[in-house]
């Protein structure tokens, strides 16, 4: 049973993947590209990574969309029919496809659970974090703890994205004063109420994932994202202005540089008590205690970078002049 | 050698792949070339993911029953890599637009073109 | 006989939900413009979310689950139908016609 | 207690010094902030290379064991690359201000400095980890962050220059992501150290092969080895001035770390020049890069594509000096990893020179330029030298024990293919003289010296290309005991 829905849901994967090479309207590319991420997102549950499955909602189909929708509404909405030769392509895409299949016979078989991968590192994991992390989500166990520091480098490339998008669109600004409120569809009642009802839900729900992520599926990076989203949708609806006049440039500079400074500086924190670097037991008397403390500290880091720079990407990409 | 029930959802990745990595190397729009590139990346995500998974498993959130885990490290690593992802994404698209004003164009043919007469 | 009931009727709900959402793919392949289209996906897209959803919830009994997929449910009746307002709306200020049927059978 | 850390510091203090950059407004402040986080940061590689003689280091992160935790692993090479890194990054940015501050709008320039700060974090992460997912991770860091510093050059085509760089890069950097995948499911680990062992034991299968592939292809994207150098000339030819001679200075020899470490170290000589061809192939690559990419050159115009293109060739006497698989080889390779390095920032630094008063580095802008900056031009004259390998330089200090390699090994045709490379090379460095000295402007000669600020980093480079080329006796003994020991030759 559970194989048929995989087999279905692939070949949603196939036809959608299909499709985009097909689609002309880029628009139409964008759309199905988001459906393209939702579905993996599907497949992701039914593989186990509820995690990650949160996480690739939240991002492909959420904030890549918006990302690229507001590039189309500042370039043009439909692809030329490219007089490129398909000839070399697609035999480099042969050649690489023949390889990795060709990589795959010797793989071990899907889900089989006496792989290498299941024999060594991950059973720690598994049967040790509970006592040395003290969570009973381990996904965030290792995100955080055995391997934080790969988290750390995650929140700094958001930032890094963060100032080079910033770098990038400085010079096609709009000016100050000509900013103006971009959204007309402030006008519609329905939107404005319903906007209304759901944004403060959205932001608690945020919250929620935040704090919940010990527990359950989510944490830091799906909480921002999420948080930026209800901006975002409040930007849209009730007014940008609003949101630009609350998280102003310079706010949201300091509120992304303190995510990052939080997360380095609870490990910098830990070497001044004598720890290593990111080592969370020295933070309390008690190992555990000290590792909730951690975790909850880089998670909170995590939190407010991610929003301050999802945040400051759509309000740079949204005060882009239209005109050349 | 294994057979064709064991390893048929690693091929259909590598399909999804290869479709996303020729619309980055055939399309000559700029945008259409990231969402192949995502295209190509989300697939990666997904072998990734499903090497982590164990027949019978569940997901690694500890619970009090007695069952076996997916593996949890797969998925560290992968939600780091769409964080990478959405970053990348970001900085093509501020790159994209910087190119529209500059050029006017966003088709690669194009802008070749108006290099090239310079 | 109780739990039989139950779980037959929970089938009856999840099928007559796949149903809908069958109906509502096909209507948005087949219908003529955007707005007909936007109705088949606006209004099997309400109905056959909750369809689903309760026949989910019998399957899991009452617990947080159910509280959960009732929680998801309001929310899809709040969001599903104001997107397809927005879309319509946004699509009539935007120059979208309505195509006349009765031109067509002309043709 | 500080010396324990000194690993982690090595990357967390100029990652931590890029977001309070941020927050800086004034211009000489922020440079001499950056400034300062780069020599902190050679002084740290300093002692992290004296401290190696004592035998690797290793620092687990997060206070975890290496498989499980990540790791930070040095030993001489990784060390020997840091002090690269950090000390062309810090003689850049002692000459840098001026030429930053007239090619970047001041209201972008705290944003750049921190960009810069970030490329420079990123690089030394993927020098110093343990850790093959980590490599990704920093790697993606240092990426993004030169895609940004490359597209503010001021012609248009830097914005182009950084689209193609960005989808090569990111092509390269998913390449890179399989090979580990693949790695990772061969062996359950993604610490190198323990794959080192693991991966032996599992045995050459078909899985091996293509993450070995997709490594090698990955890593050549990222290292403009030949086929796969097309990004490369117009992202250091239209970036600003600062970042070409940074980058070329560094980025790429990180790259040539990174395949040095995952060919011998992660999947050892054994499996990869006993059972693959990998001699043979690396050997091609390398005669075709050094040949075309030089014969590229000779027809450029742009000075600083003309030296991208070197750069690329310069990168295939690398690479052919790891295709020995002998010490000598190795030694070769390492020793040019770090004399290009030196030459490359030498040149673009006078090129910023250049671009900084005379407002284009095309070959017009260099008649007559002997006589209006002979300071500038003559540094170009000798970086070019080095470039052909002339004695006294450290070109030719690399291009003998290349020589001496080919001549061990037997291989008779690529000395002469090395001897054509340095001929060739003569023919574009003699055109820049040619036109620097031979030709004089139209306009009446007046001095244009560059500012002092910048030509005495310069000159620290040129004179660095010279005093390396004499002593030898350091970098030297450096590189040969890094190449023994990533051949496993006991001393």
């Amino acid at each position: 049973m559970e194989q048929a829905i995989d087999i279905i849901l692939l070949g949603f994967l196939v036809v959608v993947a299909i499709a985009v090479v097909k689609q002309r309207d880029l628009f139409a590319s964008v759309i199905l590209f988001g459906i393209y991420s939702l579905l993996s997102a599907a497949i992701f549950v039914s593989l186990d990574a509820v995690d990650v499955a949160f996480t690739e909602a939240a991002v492909g189909a959420g904030i890549s969309s918006i990302l690229i929708l507001s590039t189309l509404a500042l370039t043009s909405r439909n692809e030329k029919p490219s007089s490129h030769s398909v000839f070399l392509p697609l035999m480099v895409v042969l050649v690489t496809g023949a390889t990795l299949v060709f990589g795959t016979l010797d793989m071990p078989a899907f889900a089989d659970p006496e792989a290498p991968v299941h024999k060594h590192v991950a059973p720690r994991y598994i049967q040790d974090s509970y006592q040395e992390v003290g969570m009973p989500n381990i996904v965030t166990s290792v995100l955080a703890s055995y391997r934080g520091y790969d988290t750390m480098g995650e929140v700094v490339v958001i930032f890094t994205a963060g100032v080079a998008v910033l770098l990038l669109l400085s010079s096609v600004r709009h000016k100050e004063d000509e900013l103006s409120n971009l959204t007309d569809l402030k006008h519609h009642p329905i939107l404005l109420n319903v906007a209304q009802i759901l944004i403060p839900i959205i932001l608690l729900f945020a919250l929620y994932v935040q704090f919940h992520g010990d527990y359950g599926p989510g944490g830091g990076f799906q909480a921002g994202v999420i948080f930026a989203a209800g901006f975002i949708l409040y930007a849209m609806i009730i007014g940008i202005d609003e949101i630009r006049k609350t998280f102003t440039p310079k706010y949201l500079h300091w509120l992304s540089v303190t995510g990052v400074v939080l997360y380095i500086g609870v490990g910098i924190v830990t070497l001044l008590l004598g720890g290593e670097f990111l080592n969370y037991n020295v933070l309390a008397e008690e190992k555990l205690t000290g590792q909730h403390w951690g975790i909850f500290l880089v998670e909170l880091g995590v939190g407010i970078t991610v929003t301050a720079t999802m945040l400051s990407l759509f309000l740079s990409f949204s005060e882009v002049r239209r005109t050349p | 050698m294994s057979s064709f029930f064991d390893l048929y959802n690693y091929w259909i990745f590598i399909f999804l792949m290869m479709t996303g990595f020729y619309i980055v190397i055939a399309q000559g729009n700029l945008v259409k070339k990231i969402i192949g590139l995502n295209i190509f990346q989300t697939s990666v995500f997904l072998l990734y993911i499903s090497m982590g998974k164990v027949s019978g498993g569940t997901a690694p959130i500890l619970i009090e029953a007695d069952v076996s885990y997916s593996n949890p490290l797969p998925h560290v690593l992968i939600l780091t890599a769409i964080v990478v992802g959405v970053a990348t994404t970001a900085v093509a698209m501020a790159l994209i637009v910087r190119i529209q004003k500059a050029y006017g164009t966003i088709e690669e043919q194009e802008i070749h073109e108006q290099d090239a007469s310079l | 006989m109780w739990e039989l009931f139950i779980l037959y009727s929970s089938y009856t709900l999840l099928l007559l939900g796949s149903f809908l959402s069958l109906t509502f793919g096909l209507g948005l392949l087949r219908f003529p413009d955007f707005y007909s289209r936007t109705h088949a996906a606006g209004v099997a897209d309400t109905l056959c979310a909750a369809l689903i959803i309760f026949g989910l919830s019998l399957q899991s009994g009452f617990n947080l689950v159910t509280i959960k997929l009732f929680l998801i449910l309001i929310f899809l009746w709040f969001t599903s139908p104001t997107s397809s307002f927005t879309l319509a709306s946004t699509a009539y200020r935007s120059g979208y016609g309505i195509k006349n049927n009765s031109s067509k059978r002309a043709e | 207690m500080i010396s324990n850390h000194l690993p982690v510091l090595q990357v967390v203090l100029p990652l931590l010094a890029a977001p309070l950059c941020v927050l800086l407004k004034r211009s000489s402040l922020l440079w001499a902030f950056t400034l300062l986080v780069s020599i902190l940061s050679a002084v740290i590689a300093w002692s992290l290379l004296q401290q190696t003689d004592a035998g690797i280091i290793s620092y687990a992160i997060g206070g975890w064991a290496a498989p499980w935790g990540i790791e930070y692993r040095v030993d001489k090479l990784n060390a020997y690359v840091l002090l690269i890194v950090t000390g062309i990054g810090s003689l850049v940015m002692l000459g840098g201000r001026k030429s930053i501050e007239q090619e970047i709008d001041s209201k972008n320039l705290s944003l750049f400095y921190t960009a810069y700060l970030l490329c420079f974090a990123g690089l030394l992460g993927i020098t110093i980890t343990g850790d093959a997912f980590n490599v990704f991770v920093f790697l993606e860091i240092s990426s993004l962050s030169s895609y940004a510093l490359i597209s503010l050059g001021r012609d248009r085509r830097a914005l182009t220059a950084a689209y193609q760089y960005l989808v090569m890069g990111t092509i390269g950097a998913t390449f890179i992501l399989i090979g580990i995948g693949m790695m990772y499911m061969i062996t359950g680990t993604l610490n190198m150290h323990d794959l080192a062992q693991r991966l032996p034991e599992a045995g050459s299968s078909r899985t091996m092969l293509t993450a070995f592939a997709f490594m090698f292809v990955g890593v050549s994207l990222k290292l403009a080895l030949f086929p796969l150098h097309l990004w490369l000339p117009n992202a250091y030819a239209y970036a600003p001035s600062i970042v070409s001679a940074f980058l070329a200075g560094t980025a790429t020899k990180v790259a040539v770390y990174v395949l040095l470490r995952f060919i011998f170290t992660i999947f050892g000589i054994e499996y990869a020049f006993t059972e693959l061809p990998l001699s043979a192939i690396l050997m091609l690559l390398a005669i075709a890069a050094i040949l075309l990419a030089t014969m590229s050159a000779i027809y450029e115009s742009n000075m600083k594509r003309l030296f991208a293109y070197s750069s690329v060739a310069q990168l295939g006497y690398m690479v052919l000096g790891i295709s020995f698989l002998s010490v000598t080889g190795l030694t070769s390779s390492l020793l040019h990893l770090f004399n290009h390095a030196l030459m490359k920032a030498a040149l673009f630094m006078a090129l910023a020179c250049v671009m900084y008063q005379q407002g284009g580095v095309m070959m017009d802008n260099l008649k007559g330029l002997g006589r209006r900056m002979p300071w500038t031009f003559a540094a170009i004259v000798i970086g070019g030298l080095s470039l052909v390998g002339v004695p006294l330089t450290v070109g030719f200090i690399s291009k003998w024990y290349l020589l001496l390699a080919a001549i061990e090994a037997g291989q008779f045709v690529l000395v002469a293919v090395v001897l054509a490379g340095s001929l060739l090379a003569l023919i574009y460095v003699w055109k820049l003289v040619e036109q620097g000295y031979f030709h004089s402007g139209n306009e009446s000669i007046t001095r244009q010296e560059a500012p002092l600020s910048m030509l005495i980093p310069t000159w620290l480079l040129v004179l660095a290309n010279i005093y390396f080329g004499i002593d030898t006796s350091l970098t030297i003994s450096v590189a040969q005991t890094t190449a023994e020991q990533l051949l496993g030759v006991t001393q």
